[in-house]
């Protein structure tokens, strides 16, 4: 029998309605619809699709930083989207975040040892004596920037920070919001390779959003595509062929550092449907090379091969 | 053939901080120059000083020439600079999201340049204006004409942006990061129109990115910028065969490839300097594996390097 | 940067403007501080046998209509009008900075509630509503320093509301909720620190309104009370004698051009400073 | 012919041009409206629209013969009838007490009109020479209830109503059909000026900066300190006629601590008047030490009623009511400082001298705490009843303006000092009611007068001369002026150099 | 489009009746009252009870409230108690001072601040922008009456171009539109600068000049038009400043309007025309966030999407 999950994400859906006021009605968005997936412990996940697709609302909605619309969280045993606001606290000790800004996810007010003894005042823990160096440690940079605030960083040094905040409390599960997004791809080969570092010696378990299949390809062990709020495609594991049309085309999207291996492009055409009006269809007939009629008016539900599931009427 | 933009030891200052330093370029029509380098490194400055455009952010050269078909820019009054852009240089910026007027039609964005330097008539310049759009394969011209540009995707947009820069019928593109803020499908499609527009049309295009894969993708050649110098500069197969430059081979080194094993990937340890931390020596040598005395001390020269040139104390070494 | 070694308020010296103006708000604040020392005369002494006498060695601004030194009238003077200015700012900045919190907080009828009311306000001429509310409480520093920080009320919230509202979809809020942190901690802890050196600043260059709000109560004759001088009221009273002794209202008016002038530069070169323009768009 | 005149600061704000409800009316009232008697500068009575009058010698009646012919603006004719209407008019007004004394009005023939007396009444050709019995017309009066005087006026005066602004201006223009001017006029009619405009303006200063630079004619009135500076000026004169306004402080006598008489007394006696003519009205104009301006006969009051500066009593006084002077230089009594509450209304002459006041005020232990009014709204002030010193000064040139400010049945306003004492109450009645002749009225009023001061509900202060400063390139003024001021009877002679 | 002014126009009724009420409110709690001032001291309470019957004063505030709302509604304001006459006549002598002095300020404060700020802005750093702003930050620190007093020693008295006060001639309206104007124009003109500079500094600028536009062009089609949205957004909703903003001005220069009205009518509890006088004031101004709002929909189509 295999363990119990350490995460799981049971038909997660959540709904924006946005631009309402006065004699107006809101205008409503899937951001998530109908989500699930489950985390085993030490697993890294990742999690890959376009601007806007909802990654980040998800992340939220995993760590319930946002409330779902329905579906729920479950964390071990516990179901987080249920749980009152004590023991939510008491739960967050056993999972964190890591931000795609580092610029905007610290306070310019705090010094670097305010930033990391934050999460022990939050949860009224003494802080241990030493911890700060030994964080900064942890993750690469040196004792005497305890002192420095977030301005006087770099990107990657901030990162490294966010990344040491997360741990502060020794969670078990981290969830990565497009984490090397904003930093430069020498900066973000250190990060990921931190991370990795990070997850072999704690034992951790991520759940990692990126835009960028390669770097997911490389670093996941499991792969969910979103494409407007829904999972498309779970690959099993990095190598696995893409089933997907859309997960094949962003494949196909990415370019291989050698000119060897030039391609010619067949690029996508068609424009993404605006997330407010989706079509009643599969949301990616518009621009699938493989539409038919069906794909237009039915929506295909995630299924077929468990290990590797997949929403489309014309899999490869 | 001769080049239709050639810098040669431009160096570049803003106030007091001296951004780049002898920067050499050579780009020949109907050619493809990638410049990359990390962010920071001068990529953005070197476009503007081959624009003429410096002056807008409080720049200027400070030595070298910037030539255009010829031509000393630094010599041209600014209605002849101002000729040359748009007219036969065309530019593509980073963020299509804010690079158009946000109050102005896409239609009169785009009738303007060829009516100013083509002097075409309000007719005649939407009819060319919709023809580019078409070209460019935007759906519904007409209809997008008359669009904000808030009604528009980012593909979208950048796609209008490019066809500002064709508008005037230049000679020279030069696209300034154009993908960096577009996702992969779009960058994709973006790439695509890129390369055919050089390919059909003869054009030189200089094409900024700090993606080394749209670089082995499109460029004919590539010049590797670090901290506001020239590190490398070759045609593309060899950059990638066999780099010369330790900075180009780390920098292709942080792609992570396909079938690469989780934790072979590093990094380059440190970051870029600033402005006005620039080391002294090889500004890399703090974060090259290769560093040595010579390195901290004395600036590497460019030498010819194969069908490049680079700047680096090691290269005999590399270079076997 | 290397800043962070000065407290935030002095940074503003090491701007050659900055130090010129802090050094004249400086200079003024502690005469107002030590004014008995700094001069013989009694403000409310009247020498009535001395009244309008231009400068001279003896007193060096001149005399007013009643014989009483000039220069120690607006020494004084600036005593009452940088105190009644000062402490209804701080007043405003209070009040404001709960209302506007409050409204970004809560969100809901209760920030619409509070938006439009502030709005409206904020779109009525200070002036109007000092004056308004001073002829409501009654005239006097009371009254005046009142009316004077209702009359700024809007302008704090507006800004502090809009503060935390941007602050509040700032990430570091969400990082800090990721913790575990409640609303008590984000609040006082991340939200109003951030909002507080705009708002301060902003308050700063309200000083300078206030003065000449306050200065024209006075010329309304609704500030302070004689013998008590303000620098409004002593213009106010020059205001009729501007042919006889024209120094009697040059002098003050002169105070207080030059005093906001070094606030709002002072102000200015406080926001090059602390790097907070963009945060600032001071709208007016 | 056109002009601008501006109103004396005082009469700044006053809301209506109509005569019978006022309290306070403002110069233009004069040229609507014209009076039964007119009065010269000696003070002595004229014809006006009545033509001629007799006295019974009892005093019990009074007989008038009208001018015939005489219209008013809305074409209605004024006889005998209107006067009966009018006077009606008067019984539970504002100002009653005009026309108390008349028990009925009988109308002899379409010209005569004769008066019943209740009473003797000596001052009934002063009180009809006022512009408080300035003659309105009685039908439109009715009709138009509030409005008469705010929308509407109609009088039988040289000028018509053309437009009013509260507290901005009043335009009037010439009634063309204009004859019955008064006799001290060289011209009864119609007026040479055609349009004449009576500005307020509140601030001295500006009223004089219009006047130096041509955009006004006239200023009514000239406070002290511009005087100067009007007479530095080439093209401007200045006319100094006999003053009719005292400066004084009203103590009110209900309000602690000045229910106490000496403390009342230590108050009045403690202001130096000439330290004020001095300082504050450049030596121009006179000090006062009754109630009444000095020109009057019942201004001669005993030597020991007249309030004079006494800084030795006043701080005698003080000690002896128990108020003990403090190191602070304020006195105390069973630890209460003597802090009191000094009123004044915005104008710049009276905030100088309120501050002067209260340093005096000062100088015998008693701190004054000055609060400043606008003057538009400072009667209404009054009306609380919460004032304890003010400062104001009032214009009149009768006695009885005695009774109007220190009458029981006033109180507030215009009894500012809230004085209601039976003996006055007593005096006051004998000096209104009851003298059958202008001597037994003067002994009254005198007695009345003299005992009014030695209960001090007030202190006199200063006693001005009435300077009205005019454009000499613009205004010809007529001379003699046969009036005690410029009003009707100057503005008809008046003319404007083109 | 057109939509949204229709429910931006209806949005206007509840604040009108928010707006109404609080005036209202605000009113019978000050301390004091108008029958104190119309009543002699000592009056009889039955005299009391006669006059508050007269102006309607005896009934519940509810009562009142509606009784008032209702009469503004149907255009009749009341009659004035102190001033004894209808307050429609108060206000409409003095709105058309207020409008024409406020207006004409508005108009030069705009004219000249934006010129100001354009030239500033184009000149960012050198001495015409340092000049410029040093001006007009000393006009903007000088107190109006005082601003107003200097002006007329110096044009009137001096110079004897102007009439010294009043309200009688366009001549007599120069100097109080400047006393007011100048202090508006270091408003607009800062803010001209500032968003100036900021539109300036946007990449699409960069690309203009990348098209070949000349830089004037480009500073004065495009940067210029970015940067009047946020100010011409301030001015409208500031409009309450025409109308009120001008007491002190009116009292140095002894001008009708509705500023000194309203101070005036406090003063003496004349609670009728008070209340006229801040509902049209806050009329003014509910006016004036409409405009700025429609202003910017018509001037910025990203607005006018996002209101639909
Ligand atoms: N608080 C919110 N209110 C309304 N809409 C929201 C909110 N948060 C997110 N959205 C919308 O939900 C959609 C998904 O947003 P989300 O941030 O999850 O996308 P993402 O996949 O993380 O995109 P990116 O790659 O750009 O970070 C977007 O269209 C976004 O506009
Ligand atoms: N206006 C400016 N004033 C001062 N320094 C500047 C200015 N613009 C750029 N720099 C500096 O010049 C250097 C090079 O900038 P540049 O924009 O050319 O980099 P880049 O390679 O384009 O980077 P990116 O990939 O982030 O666009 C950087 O250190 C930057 O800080
Ligand atoms: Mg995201
Ligand atoms: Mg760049
Ligand atoms: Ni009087």
């Amino acid at each position: 029998m295999t363990p119990p999950p350490l995460i799981r994400i049971e038909a997660l859906t959540r709904r924006f309605e946005t631009g309402g006021g006065f004699l107006k009605r809101p205008r409503t968005m899937m951001a998530v619809q109908d989500v699930s997936l489950s985390i085993a412990r030490g697993e890294v996940v990742g999690v890959v699709g376009e601007s806007g697709c909802g990654k980040s609302t998800l992340a939220r909605l995993v760590l319930r930083l946002l409330e779902p619309t329905s579906g729920r969280v479950l964390l071990g045993d516990s179901e987080l989207t249920a749980l009152p606001p004590a023991a939510l606290r008491a739960a967050r000790k056993r999972m964190a975040m890591v931000f795609q800004d580092p610029y905007s996810s610290l306070d310019p007010r705090y010094s670097l040892a305010e930033v990391l003894a934050e999460p022990f005042v939050v949860q009224r823990r003494a802080l241990p004596s030493g911890a700060v160096a030994a964080m900064l440690a942890a993750v690469g940079l040196p004792e005497t920037l305890a002192t420095s605030h977030p301005h006087q960083l770099s990107g990657g040094q901030r990162q490294r920070v966010g990344i040491a905040r997360a741990l502060a409390l020794e969670p078990e599960f981290l969830v990565l919001d497009e984490p090397t997004a904003s930093l430069d791809v020498s900066i973000q080969a250190q990060i990921i390779d931190l991370l990795a570092d990070l997850r072999d010696r704690l034992g951790l378990t991520y759940l990692f959003i990126s835009h960028d299949l390669g770097l997911v390809r490389y670093f996941c062990d499991r792969i969910v595509v979103m494409y407007l709020g829904a999972v498309v495609e779970v690959l099993p594991h990095a190598d696995a062929a893409p089933r997907h049309p859309y997960t094949r085309a962003l494949i196909d999207s990415g370019f291989a550092p050698d000119p060897a291996r030039r391609r010619t492009i067949a690029p996508l055409t068609g424009e993404i449907p605006s997330p407010f009006a989706l079509p009643p269809g599969c949301a990616f007939a518009g621009r699938c090379p493989r539409a038919t009629d069906r794909c237009r008016t039915d929506r295909p539900a995630l299924g077929g091969d468990a290990a590797h599931p997949v929403a489309c009427f014309h899999p490869h | 053939m001769s080049a239709l933009l050639e810098l040669s030891e431009v160096s570049v200052s803003i106030g007091r901080a001296a951004l780049l330093e002898r920067i050499s370029l050579r780009l020949e029509p109907g050619h493809i120059l990638g410049l990359v380098g990390e962010s920071g490194s001068g990529k953005s400055l070197t476009a503007m000083a081959a624009m003429g455009l410096l002056p807008l952010i409080g720049g200027r050269v400070t030595g070298g020439t910037v030539r255009f078909d010829g031509q000393d820019i630094a010599a041209m009054t600014d209605g002849q600079r101002r000729a040359l852009r748009g007219r036969r240089i065309g530019f593509v910026t980073q963020n299509p999201m804010t690079a158009l007027d946000p109050v102005q039609r896409i239609g009169a964005q785009i009738d303007v340049v060829s009516r100013l330097h083509l002097g075409l008539s309000r007719q005649a310049a939407r009819a060319r204006t919709l023809d580019l759009l078409t070209q460019l394969r935007i759906p519904e011209a007409a209809a997008v004409a008359e669009a904000w540009p808030h009604q528009l995707s980012g593909g979208m947009k950048q796609r209008i942006v490019i066809a500002m820069a064709l508008a005037g019928d230049p000679d020279l593109i030069v696209a300034d990061e154009p993908t960096t803020a577009l996702d992969v499908t779009v960058q994709a499609q973006i790439i695509q129109i890129l390369g055919a527009l050089v390919r059909e049309r003869g054009l030189a295009l200089l094409l900024i990115t700090h993606d080394m894969g749209v670089v082995a993708q499109i460029c004919d050649r590539v010049a590797v910028l670090y901290a506001g110098r020239l590190a490398e500069e070759n045609a593309v197969d060899p950059i990638f065969a066999a780099p010369a430059h330790p900075y180009t081979r780390a920098l292709i080194g942080c792609i992570p490839q396909e079938g690469m094993a989780r934790g072979s990937l590093h990094g380059i340890p440190g970051a870029v300097p600033g402005a006005l931390q620039f080391p002294p020596g090889c500004r890399f040598h703090p974060r090259c594996p290769q560093a040595s005395a010579l390195c901290r001390a004395t600036v590497p020269p460019l030498t010819p390097h194969g069908a490049g040139i680079a700047a680096c104390h090691h290269l005999s070494v590399e270079a076997r | 940067m290397s800043g962070r070694a000065l407290p935030a308020p002095l940074r503003a010296f090491r701007r050659p403007l900055g130090a010129v103006a802090g050094g004249w708000l400086a200079a003024v604040i502690l005469a107002a501080l030590f004014a008995p020392l700094l001069t013989p005369y009694d403000y409310d002494i009247q020498a009535l046998k001395e009244a309008y006498q231009p400068a001279s060695a003896r007193h060096w601004l001149g005399t007013d209509e009643f014989g009483r030194d000039l220069l120690t009238r607006l020494i004084y003077g600036a005593r009452t009008s940088l105190s009644v200015s000062g402490i209804a700012i701080a007043l405003s900045v209070a009040c404001g900075m709960t209302l506007g919190a409050a409204a970004a907080w809560f969100g809901g009828w209760f920030d619409r509630a509070v938006t439009v009311v502030v709005d409206l306000t904020w779109s009525f001429p200070e002036i109007l509503i000092a004056l308004i509310l001073v002829a409501i409480i009654g005239p006097g520093t009371t009254g005046t320093m009142v009316a004077i920080s209702v009359a700024y009320l809007a302008q704090f919230t507006r800004l502090t509301r809009a503060q935390i509202l941007t602050l509040k979809s700032e990430t570091f809020i969400e990082a800090a909720r990721s913790l575990g942190a409640g609303n008590a901690h984000i609040l006082f802890r991340h939200l109003l620190p951030n909002a507080l050196a705009p708002v301060l600043v902003s308050a700063m260059l309200a000083t300078g309104d206030a003065i000449i709000l306050e200065a024209t109560l006075g010329f309304f004759g609704l500030g302070a009370q004689p013998p008590v001088p303000s620098w409004g009221g002593m213009m106010s009273a020059g205001s009729a004698l501007v042919f006889k002794a024209p120094w009697i209202i040059i002098f003050p008016g002169l105070a207080v051009a030059v005093t906001v002038v070094a606030i709002n530069l002072f102000g200015d070169a406080l926001i090059a400073e602390l790097d907070i323009r963009a945060r600032m768009r001071r709208q007016v | 012919q056109e002009a601008v005149f501006v109103l004396n600061t005082s009469e700044v704000g006053a809301p209506t041009y109509n005569p019978i409800k006022a309290t306070n009316l403002n110069k233009a009232t004069t040229l609507l409206f014209d009076r039964l008697v007119s009065q010269a500068a000696d003070l002595s009575y004229h014809p006006w629209l009545a033509e001629s009058w007799e006295e019974a010698p009892d005093g019990m009646s009074w007989t008038f013969h009208l001018k015939k012919g005489v219209t008013f603006h809305n074409g209605e004719p004024f006889t005998a009838e209107t006067i009966a209407k009018w006077l009606d008019l008067f019984k539970g007004s504002e100002n009653a007490y005009m026309a108390e004394a008349i028990a009925e009005v009988q109308v002899v023939d379409e010209a005569t009109v004769k008066f019943v007396m209740a009473r003797p009444e000596p001052n009934m050709l002063y009180n009809l020479s006022s512009s408080y019995m300035s003659v309105i017309e009685p039908k439109s009066f009715v009709e138009l209830g509030d409005n008469y005087g705010v929308t509407e006026v109609y009088g039988t005066g040289p000028f018509k109503l053309e437009s009013f602004a509260v507290g901005q201006e009043t335009v009037l223009v010439r009634n063309d059909d204009y004859t019955w001017g008064s006799p001290l006029a060289k011209n009864t009619g119609p007026a040479k000026i055609e349009k004449l405009t009576f500005r307020e303006i509140a601030e001295d200063s500006t009223a004089f900066l219009e006047l130096k630079t041509g955009g006004v004619d006239m200023l009514f009135g000239v406070p002290a300190d511009l005087l100067a500076e009007v007479q530095k000026e080439a093209n401007l004169a200045v006319l100094t006629l006999p003053g009719q306004d005292v400066y004084y402080m009203p103590i009110n006598v209900t309000k602690a601590p000045f229910d106490d008489i000496r403390v009342r007394e230590a108050a009045a006696k403690a202001i130096n008047q000439e330290e004020i003519l001095a300082s504050v009205f450049g030596g121009v104009g006179t000090v006062a030490d009754t109630f009444l301006i000095s020109a009057l006969p019942e201004s001669k009051v005993s030597d020991g009623a007249k309030i004079k500066y006494d800084p030795a009593r006043a701080n005698a006084l003080l000690d002896e009511a128990g108020w003990v002077m403090g190191a602070d230089g304020v006195r105390a009594k069973d630890g209460q400082p003597l802090q009191v509450s000094l009123w004044t209304q915005s104008d710049s002459i009276f905030r100088r001298l309120t501050e002067v006041v209260q340093a005096q005020l000062k100088a015998v232990g008693i701190a004054a705490e000055i609060t400043t009014f606008d003057s538009s709204m400072i009667r209404d002030q009054y009306k609380t009843g919460e004032q304890q010193l003010a400062v104001r000064s009032y214009n009149w040139d009768n006695a009885d303006i005695v009774d109007w400010f220190f009458g029981g049945d006033r109180l507030g306003y215009p009894n500012v000092s809230m004085f209601n004492d039976p003996k006055a109450e007593e005096l006051r009645a004998a000096a209104m009611t009851g003298a059958k002749n202008m001597e037994e009225r003067v002994a009254n009023f005198t007695a009345y007068h003299d005992y009014v001061l030695t209960q001090f509900p007030m202190a006199p202060i200063y006693q001005p001369v009435n300077s009205v400063a005019y454009n000499k390139d613009r205004l010809v003024m007529p001379e003699p002026l046969n009036a005690a001021d410029v009003g009707a009877i100057a503005i008809m002679d008046m003319e404007v150099k083109d | 489009m057109f939509s949204y002014l229709i429910r931006r126009v209806l949005m206007l009724v509840p604040v009108f009746f928010a707006v109404s009420l609080v005036i209202f409110l605000i009113l019978h709690f000050i301390p004091g009252d108008p029958i104190d001032n119309l009543l002699k001291v000592g009056s009889s309470p039955q005299a009391r009870t006669e006059m508050e019957a007269r102006y309607g004063l005896d009934q519940p505030l509810p009562v009142q409230y509606g009784l008032w709302l209702g009469r503004v509604l149907t255009g009749d304001l009341g009659t004035a108690i102190v001033a004894r006459r209808p307050v429609a006549d108060l206000i409409a002598q003095a709105l058309p001072h207020s409008l024409r002095l406020g207006g004409l300020a508005l108009l030069f404060s705009s004219v000249v601040g934006v010129g100001l700020g354009v030239v500033a802005a184009l000149n960012r750093d050198r001495w015409p922008d340092r000049a410029i702003m040093g001006g007009v930050l000393l006009g903007s620190t000088m107190p109006g009456f005082w601003l107003g007093l200097i002006l007329m020693l110096v044009f009137s008295v001096w110079l004897g171009w102007f009439p010294v006060s009043g309200a009688r001639s366009w001549q007599a309206l120069v100097l109080p539109v400047l006393t007011i104007g100048l202090g508006g124009t270091a408003l607009v003109a800062r803010i001209t600068r500032v968003a100036m500079i900021e539109a300036a500094g946007r990449d699409f600028v960069l690309l203009l000049h990348a098209k070949g536009l000349s830089p004037l062009r480009i500073q004065l089609r495009h940067v210029l038009r970015h940067a009047l949205i946020p100010v011409v957004t301030i001015l409208a909703l500031r409009i309450g400043w025409i109308l009120g903003g001008a007491v002190t001005v009116e009292v140095v220069f002894a001008r009708p309007g509705l500023g000194t009205l309203l101070i005036k009518s406090l003063s003496q509890h004349d609670y009728p025309v008070v209340q006229a006088c801040l509902l049209m004031l806050a009329m003014a101004v509910m006016l004036g966030t409409l405009l700025g709002d429609i202003l910017q929909a018509a001037m910025d189509p990203r607005v006018r999407a996002a209101l639909g």
